[in-house]
């Protein structure tokens, strides 16, 4: 699989290549979070990290490869100076229309039955995360995003 | 995914003793929750979330699919959120659909006041 | 630059690219050692690791780009059941001769003024590496070992 | 990078108060020992490595060539090498080299036994 990004040839780059599957996602996350440590984000801000990679990279498992555990994906990191650019990929489906969702709110307001129990994760994306670019490349699906940190200071 | 529990005369405290409720731990939690609320008849439930440091859209989506199980008669409340636990909710508006307590104690306090 | 050993596509890979430099490799290394917890490494099992890697950069660092920082340096680590799989490449000078230094420890029984103070980098990777492979792929060097973990249990 | 001294009537005690003594920094830490042991006429010098959890061949080379620096008059030992250290030290036979001690008040049981 390549690399996204190819161009930001001048920077500190993090990727983690991993196979399809919930767990691979968990420890795929946990060793992004870890390898953050050196820059200056807040726990807030790495509470968004962790809920925007978490909801992308778990949307390829269970949607473009839908639970077939032999698919590749890599996810990329660009730390700047306030925000990480990220890249994720992989060889499976194509998003529906080869378009990013619109990531509303599904709607809450009926009674208890009718509330909604999915629907949430694009739309944590679309809150989050900045500069939301998807392609289809071939026969790989290429997403790109920028996640702003405020960091301690 | 491990929990434990605490029964009071009014209310049963069910702790979740997961750092994750994720993609990976989603059925786990939704169908131990439902043996868990099935077998006592508790009509108030309250979840503690304080050792929980991350949830997802399918571990939120699994905390709604409990409170559904449970039903109208059986209320379910929410303690002990943790920063990115409290984002998720409050992000996606799930912070209005839910009572929420600070610390599992104080659904006590309002008992004991009323 | 391209990522050393594709070949391996089911496996989970860590990646880091970085610029040339002292402080870039000092924060990759500690990079690499956070991203390595979740695999069942000993405190002598990483201590090896970060022996091992801090030569392999730094003679990258020093040599192949000779203190010019605007080479990108991309480390590669495959986690197997008892082994770390590493690649290094960089853009820089090829070793001499375009082969690996032999890795013999510099001579230490004259006197206090003859004492080596250098001559030890080659020496270690040989040490507590293994498969070690060097070739010269157009103009990257390309830089492949092994380092057997023992693990904690 | 930042040292701490101590002086005894017959050795000087510097520790190294660093996590690292790698080729970031090797030349810093050469001239602050050089400046550290030319300001005193100390004739022994014990360095306390005790903070230090990892040394590359640099570093190493960094510490051979203080203790050349020092001359045959004066006297450089080693003490407090952590697992990693004590390692780099082994595999090179370094180890032969310098006078190690477990901990930097042993050298002092030696000049009260002595
Ligand atoms: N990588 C992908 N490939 C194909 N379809 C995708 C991909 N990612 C998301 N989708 C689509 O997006 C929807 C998932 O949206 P999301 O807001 O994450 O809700 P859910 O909680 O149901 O996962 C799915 O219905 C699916 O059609
Ligand atoms: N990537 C490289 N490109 C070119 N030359 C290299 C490279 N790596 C090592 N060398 C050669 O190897 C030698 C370094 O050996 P090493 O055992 O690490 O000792 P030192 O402590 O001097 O760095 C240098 O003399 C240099 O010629």
């Amino acid at each position: 699989m390549q690399i996204c990004e190819t161009n930001n040839t001048n920077k500190h780059q993090l990727h983690v290549e991993f196979p399809s599957g919930e767990m691979s996602v968990r420890q795929a996350l946990g060793q992004l979070m870890s390898v953050l440590t050196p820059y200056d984000l807040s726990e807030d801000d790495l509470g968004s990290v962790e809920i925007v990679l978490g909801e992308v990279l778990n949307n390829v498992v269970e949607h473009a490869y839908a639970e077939s555990d032999d698919g590749m994906v890599l996810m990329s990191c660009t730390p700047g100076a306030h925000v990480l650019r990220f890249c994720v990929e992989d060889e499976g489906v194509a998003l529906p229309h080869a378009e990013l969702p619109k990531g509303t709110l599904p709607c809450m307001d009926g009674p208890l039955e009718t509330l909604p129990e999915g629907g949430f994760g694009w739309y944590l994306v679309q809150n989050l995360a900045l500069d939301l670019h998807y392609r289809r490349i071939g026969r790989r699906n290429v997403l790109a995003f920028s996640i702003p940190f405020e960091g301690n200071g | 995914m491990e929990f434990s529990c605490k029964e009071t005369s009014d209310v049963l405290f069910v702790k979740v003793e997961a750092e994750r409720i994720d993609a990976a731990a989603a059925i786990s939690f939704k169908e131990n929750m439902r043996d868990i609320t099935g077998k006592c008849g508790a009509s108030h439930v309250v979840l503690d979330l304080s050792e929980v440091a991350f949830i997802d859209s399918s571990g939120l989506g699994a905390i709604v699919s409990v409170m559904k199980l449970m039903g109208t008669t059986t209320r379910l409340d929410l303690a002990g959120m943790t920063p990115t636990v409290d984002k998720v909710f409050r992000l996606t508006r799930m912070d209005s659909i839910f009572t929420i307590y600070e610390h599992p104690e104080d659904v006590e306090k309002i008992y004991k006041a009323g």
